[in-house]
């Protein structure tokens, strides 16, 4: 369709309302101050109930799910979203978060349960539920970090992170008040050793890792490294987004990691939403546990109550989190069972090693390290594609959105060059890792035979390749449609 | 383990490990030192995988755990019982919106970025800001991230805040802004529960980075002098934060009006449940000026044209985001409420011009009225004596503990306690004037047995 | 997409199962008698929930319904489904149908004053919600006639029905044993009141009517149909299909109808899924209100009870009927009230004419009695081009698909030649009849510029023009994969 | 009243009154005869339009006065409590479906097509029949219909019936065939509670249009001898019918392999709630008999190509409907069960084979699990020795009826009366272990008390 904006649907010359207000009979005059009152009238259209929800619907066909296909974007874990969850709603949907304890026994019950199986996922020894999402748990993380040492009288104001490092590990470092020290990657893509040993020093607060990192690889260091960053007080951190590929394999507690933030919305199939919302823990071993967000579920005399950690960081998130989501978690770990839960590394590494085994030797791409397992996802390189025949890792992207999948996640990580990050998860059926190597196959095949009609994808959706100048230009950006109004009435110009 | 409904290729393994061309799984996970490797079953759910049913069936246990109340609750602070419409949730239940992400891929995500765009553009508009980010997490998170940013744009480290701000965003912002040793001061408020104007005069100085307005604060206030600090501010050039209740801004002055640098607040009045604390939706806007929207967190939506110039969506100004600018990010956000400001867009527009400003109405008058009664029953009576939405504070003559206690044995979830005789009332359209009138009644009856 | 058959997704080589089966540890073996087992292997096909999800999910999107846009189906009344009857299920969805009545009291006082409502909407004195949709109400109203006759011992073998009937009142008839007569409509596309009279005698046992009739007209001279019927003791049946034309202006009752029967999906916006389920109610009013099926909901005492008319024609559904929806027209009342739903039958009929001011001169149509106000659908018939061009009526409904809207209802009524039955209802805005007209206006337009171009419609469409030779020739006819699969196999053959 | 959500134009009246070119409203009504217009307001409703909160309350209000229970009732008789997946009411709650309507227009309505063309194909493989329409209302109807069929084919007035065929569809069957008037005779059971196959013998005759089987019988007893019953059906010319509970298919044998003429059944114990009475759906399916097929009430869909050779899916043998042959059709059908027949595709693909096989044994051992215990227990005894599906009969040392509202005053609710002492229980997959174990021990204290 050509679904028109919404505001566009009406004249806003008649009286429309698509819901009907609650009204008591109640002998209350408005009076507001004069002083306060609004004075412009609300530029906000008025429709009825059916055109409120056909525009919807018909907006929501122009959009791409997992739900409707393989979405192998690297790093986000796209799973299938199991609709047991959709059950979650009545245990928490109408609880007000600031309810005494003694109200809401069910829900902190499965906060309780959480907590516990995501400390033994991880082999930490405790978990706060605060966070939602991933990039508030590595700041919660570098936080928890910054105190730990302030508390000990240490200056330290460096943050290792690794090259491959996803984007917001040094932005979390930064906003925590740390200078950011990038550790390049050796040949085969693993966090070099030497460098790492020069780089570790008095200042050092610690070093944030995922592992496997973002290349797919196993950090097969990682004791060695974890001995390395302990020996100057330094702190381990785990980003967890990548948890997926070692599932049920292997515990970052066990590596020596000291704090670890999960995405529970990537490794427990919550849906995404179009960016979210999503759901987190961060959780901690040792001395670190003391510095955790609050609160904590804690069970005493067969109650569940909130305990504040001793030396906490405070709050994350206003009250707990995004339990809503936790709870669909909760639901995923509860159908998988231990056994299921304790396939998914290796079934996730299956399907990406399955993916390369029939991907590595087309014309057109490369992959470092080929004889290195990967993990949950892996990064191919269209760097020979682009040498030959001019077609670049977006032209593959847009061509496969032709052809009913979603595009991989490409140029990331930045070491690797036309970067092509695909991750299959464990949920996509061998019959789609199927199709989807034959498409990515016939895609360079095309691409070599003739590149032109590659560079012209995508045709099938619903637009074709936008103007991104003008969408990001001073003079034409437009970021609502106030801003498309007001410029039309001359009343604001250039974004300086 | 042979087959799983969520893990389809138990039954391949064999087969595409001999694709693979190793000799077993172990192979791929060779490069994991032994000495790490789990070698037991995780400790995790239940004994064994559970059916549907059973799962439905905890559920169950678990909702049953939770205490059944007679009527919502009557708890606001910064989050309300509402009423959301079928409407918002059908449409936030669509695959194709829920199982989504992030849209990289404009071209098969016209759908996403639109909806996100027109929620950028109702919040806009009701904001009378030009510039709404497509979600921050929730309302304590998005201030933290406004005086995160009036910190880069003028590097002062003073942030101005009234006493009488939500508590709850106050630990937020503190927790937020440690790590950049950010200088928190607060200005009382006064008799009426108003920040105390006299005060803010002096505390806001040249050292001031931002100034931030609660409207209404914490105790349902309407502040009545935001002209006067945003003035002071100004002449300081202290950026100003406003904190909004989205729902209350078709009847007061919005942030806009006031010619406020940065909005911040909660979509959660608008179309979402409580969930015991989220997701929410955290709301960042700013005026149409290039210094604030290049240092503005988050991600925006934009209108643009595609190569055959037809109108299309697009993210845009991505260079601010941390997956392209790492520690020079203007924050560290990627998975945000994407989805939520969806449903706060569908119910807006449920909504509409009218139905925004009868809901605050219904809500205003409701809210007077059971405050009113509270006093004509002669069981309590109103703390601050000005103008309020929504939440109002109540002085009991006896301990509002007691009073709590009593009426949750009756099925009833009173106010927020705020000192021992205080407590501050929340009232919406849930709350309906029998319920109203209920609930008045069983804290007479306990106010008058003790 | 091309989505395969579900049966296509899977080699059924490996195990799958797309939901688990919960288990108990119970020591009972299996012990059916060798003579009754299953011989034959099922052949249904093993998949994931994923794969199952997504296949359904991908053939929802090639479809279309209320949500995406008009669907102008004349005599079906495609009315908006508003989504607050979601909220229905909680009420009815867990309760068994043979549960005694005081554990059920929340249902049956729903469908008391469902019965009273829908009896104050019809003029009747009492109604029996046991019809699961519009045609098993016919059945039961021509079952009651004849019960009804048979008591009074009068022999009457001839039911008379309109030649502009939906095609339910004769097969209804017919299923009831009875001898079918057509009554003639008049020039102006009434009941030929002279042939009525010639028609009626002593074996007549009743009268079926809609009222308006299929081409939208309100039949002026009830009055004097309902005393010719009445002469001869005959029945006055209402068909009530048509009843969202004339809700909240004139009642059947009071037209003179003893029988009513209400399609509780079109009327009161239940969704039809695709072709059902519906929801239905049979009325009746003085003596024939004792025939009608059972049970029928009581108060006694503060309590609802089940009641049985002693004349009853006993029962059309095994249980109480679709009670799933008829709560859902419950709340349709409700959210309408007593003022909206006194408003269907206006705005229903201003939508009509409104679309009929905009039409009527459009070359290419023509309307029957252009003079004469329509109430909730209008019949035109595109004979003119056809004539001028040919092109059909079928060419436009697929034209129409093309260009985002769904087709009226063709060839129907059987007396307008080349017929297109547009039925807007009430719940389509202004603005959408605007674009429909104008939609309408450019495929007739188009038909005389290039009517070849419209007989190639619909290009946009998942499919073209399919085969129904192909599909219903003996020797090809493939009612389900089943006989594709034994066909191949040459296990059967030509259907004879 | 100048707006409501679902009157979209009420506010443009005036104006399409002017468009339309008449004076007032009241000229489109002019052909009415005054005196049966209405000059009021139904009395319908409440006294207002209900907004979806005060709905919502209303509902919760009914809710409420039906009894809440413990666990799932133990009641069967044609349907049976179960679970629905999440993924069933998932899909039959997207708009496409079930918004949408019968598919006149097959290219638009592909999706559906090939939905009920799915649903098809897997009924007709449960049942191994090759032909099965795309739903009537529910078994009953479906029973009356195929009744009604066999009276056109052969034009034979009498049926003959077994005494244990479920008692709620035989009233049915009566008042379908009233207007036909066919005669209806049944066969007695035996002690063991089968088809007494002598006395079948010498009610099936010349005379005899139809024999109807029903597989498991009300009692949940497997019927043995159907072979001998179809042999004897065929001697004498009468088409024979079976009703089957689909469930039960992966265990016993399907009508196909007993070549049946025609299946009966409901699909309700496919993933589709109890619902207080329906919607269910009424399972119809022939052999491969033109015949048959050409008689057969209801919506056909079938597999096609088109103009492109691709393939595509429409409706067939539509002249075999009501909309094409008026008084002549095969039945008045029109509005059907559609939306569950889609409801059952998903439910059979979920289960897929082994999971219908898995559940049908399930089922099969905690039904016998059941009525073992009550036998050990000492409470109760099978009333015929005969194996069985999902339903048994139990006979009890006192009145049930005393046990049932004992029972019920604990929350339970027990089986189906069919005489003083005897009652049909029936168990599924939603009664868990603990809650069969809880219902007999409960039986046992009223009881011995008694």
């Amino acid at each position: 369709w050509d679904e028109p904006l919404i505001y566009e649907l009406s004249s806003n010359k008649k009286r429309k309302q698509g819901i009907i207000i609650p009204e008591e009979n109640i002998d209350v005059k408005i009076d507001i101050p004069e002083k306060i009152k609004r004075k412009n009238d609300l530029e906000i259209p008025e429709l009825s109930e059916l055109e409120v929800v056909r525009h919807f619907i018909r907006l929501s066909q122009q959009n791409f799910g997992v739900d409707l296909g393989m979405m192998p974007l690297g790093s986000c874990t796209m799973k299938y979203n199991p609709k047991v969850e959709e059950l979650t709603s009545r245990v928490v949907e109408n609880y007000h978060p600031l309810q005494d304890e003694d109200t809401v026994q069910g829900i902190l019950e499965m906060m309780y349960e959480m907590q516990k199986w995501l400390a033994e996922m991880t082999g930490m020894d405790e978990c706060s539920l605060q966070i939602p999402a991933g990039a508030a748990g590595e700041l919660a993380g570098v936080l928890m970090i910054k105190k730990y040492h302030k508390t000990k009288n240490r200056e330290r104001d460096e943050m290792l992170v690794a090259d491959t490092a996803h984007g917001t590990n040094p932005a979390s470092a930064a906003m925590s008040g740390y200078k950011v020290i990038y550790i390049k990657s050796n040949q085969e893509g693993l966090v070099d050793i030497d460098i790492l040993k020069e780089v570790v020093n008095s200042k050092t607060a610690g070093l944030m890792l995922t592992n496997p990192n973002t290349l797919g690889l196993f950090e097969e260091n990682i004791l060695e490294i974890s001995k390395i960053i302990h020996s100057v007080d330094g702190v381990l951190y785990y980003d967890g987004a990548n948890l997926n590929g070692i599932l049920g394999i292997a515990r970052p507690g066990d590596m020596g990691f000291d704090i670890v933030h999960i995405n529970l919305h990537k490794t427990f199939a919550v849906p995404h939403g179009g960016g979210g919302p999503g759901a987190g823990a961060i959780c901690a071993k040792g001395e670190l546990k003391e510095y955790l967000p609050y609160p904590i579920v804690d069970k005493e005399g067969g109650k569940y109550v909130l305990r504040t950690p001793v030396k906490t960081i405070g709050k994350i998130a206003s009250f707990y989190g995004n339990i809503g989501n936790v709870i669909r978690a909760y639901v995923y770990i509860l159908g998988l069972g231990p056994q299921g839960v304790s396939q998914v590394g290796k079934m996730s590494t299956l399907a990406t090693n399955y993916l390369i085994s029939k991907l590595k030797d087309v014309k057109g791409l490369e992959l470092l390290a080929p004889h290195r397992p990967r993990k949950h996802e892996v990064v191919f390189s269209a760097k020979p594609l682009l040498n030959d025949k001019g077609v670049t890792a977006l032209d593959i992207a847009k061509a496969l959105l032709d052809r009913g999948f979603y595009a991989p996640t490409i140029y990331f990580p930045g070491i690797i060059e036309e970067a092509l990050m695909i991750e299959p998860t464990e949920t996509e059926p061998k019959e789609t890792l199927d199709k989807f190597i034959e498409t990515l196959k016939e895609i360079l095949e095309e691409s070599y035979k003739d590149p032109e009609k590659i560079r012209q994808t995508p045709q099938n959706t619903s637009v074709k390749r936008l103007d991104q100048v003008k969408a990001n230009h001073p003079t034409s950006v437009t970021p609502s449609y106030r801003v498309l109004r007001l410029r039309e009435k001359g009343v604001i110009k250039i974004l300086k | 383990m042979d087959y799983h409904p969520w893990l389809p290729n138990l039954d391949y393994e064999n087969e595409m490990i001999r694709e693979i061309g190793v000799n077993s799984i172990d192979d791929l996970f060779k490069d994991i030192p032994e000495e790490i490797k789990l070698k037991r079953l995780l400790n995790v759910g239940y004994s064994k995988p559970l059916s549907e049913y059973e799962i439905y069936l905890r559920l169950l246990e678990l909702e049953n755990k939770n205490t059944k109340l007679r009527m919502p609750p009557f708890l606001g602070g910064g989050v309300c019982p509402h009423y959301v419409p079928e409407a918002v949730k059908f449409v936030i239940s669509r695959s194709e919106f829920y199982t989504s992400y992030t849209p990289y891929q404009p071209e098969i995500s016209q759908g996403l970025l639109q909806a996100l765009f027109e929620y950028q553009s109702l919040m806009a508009d009701l904001l009378e800001m030009e510039v709404v980010n497509s979600s921050m997490y929730e309302w304590g998170s998005a201030l933290a991230e406004a005086v995160l940013m009036a910190y880069r744009i003028n590097g002062k480290k003073k942030v101005v805040i009234p006493a009488s701000i939500n508590p709850y965003h106050k630990k937020v912002l503190e927790t937020w802004t440690y790590g950049k040793e950010i200088k928190i001061k607060e200005i009382p408020y006064t008799n009426e529960g108003k920040i105390n104007l006299e005060v803010a005069e002096k505390e806001i100085d040249e050292e001031t980075s931002a100034v931030y307005i609660q409207q209404p604060n914490f105790f349902g206030i309407f502040e009545t002098d935001i002209e006067e600090i945003v003035d002071l501010a100004k002449k300081k050039g202290a950026i100003t934060i406003m904190g909004v209740n989205p729902l209350s801004l078709s009847l007061i002055k919005p942030p806009g009006e006031y010619d406020i640098d940065i909005a911040v607040g909660d979509g959660q009045e608008l179309g979402l449940p409580l969930n015991f604390g989220g997701p929410y939706m955290g709301i960042f806007a700013t005026k149409w000026d290039g210094k604030l929207v290049r240092q503005m967190p988050g991600r925006l939506v934009g209108l643009t044209t595609d190569s055959e110039g037809k109108r299309g969506y697009t993210l845009i100004l991505q260079t601010r985001e941390q997956f392209t600018r790492r520690e020079k990010a203007t924050s560290n956000i990627t998975t945000n409420e994407a989805l939520m400001a969806i449903a706060n867009a569908v119910y807006i527009s449920l909504l509409g011009k009218s139905g925004l400003r009868k809901l605050a109405e219904e809500i205003y008058k409701r809210s007077h009225y059971a405050l009113l009664e509270f006093e004509k029953k002669g069981i309590g009576k109103r703390k601050f004596n000005s103008d309020f939405f929504e939440e109002f504070t109540v002085s009991f003559p006896i301990s509002y503990g007691k009073i709590h206690e009593n009426l949750k044995a009756r099925g009833i979830y009173g106010g927020l306690k705020i000192s021992d005789n205080d407590a501050i009332f929340c009232v919406t359209e849930v709350h309906t004037k029998r319920m109203i009138d209920e609930m008045i009644e069983e804290v007479k009856k306990i106010v008058e047995t003790s």
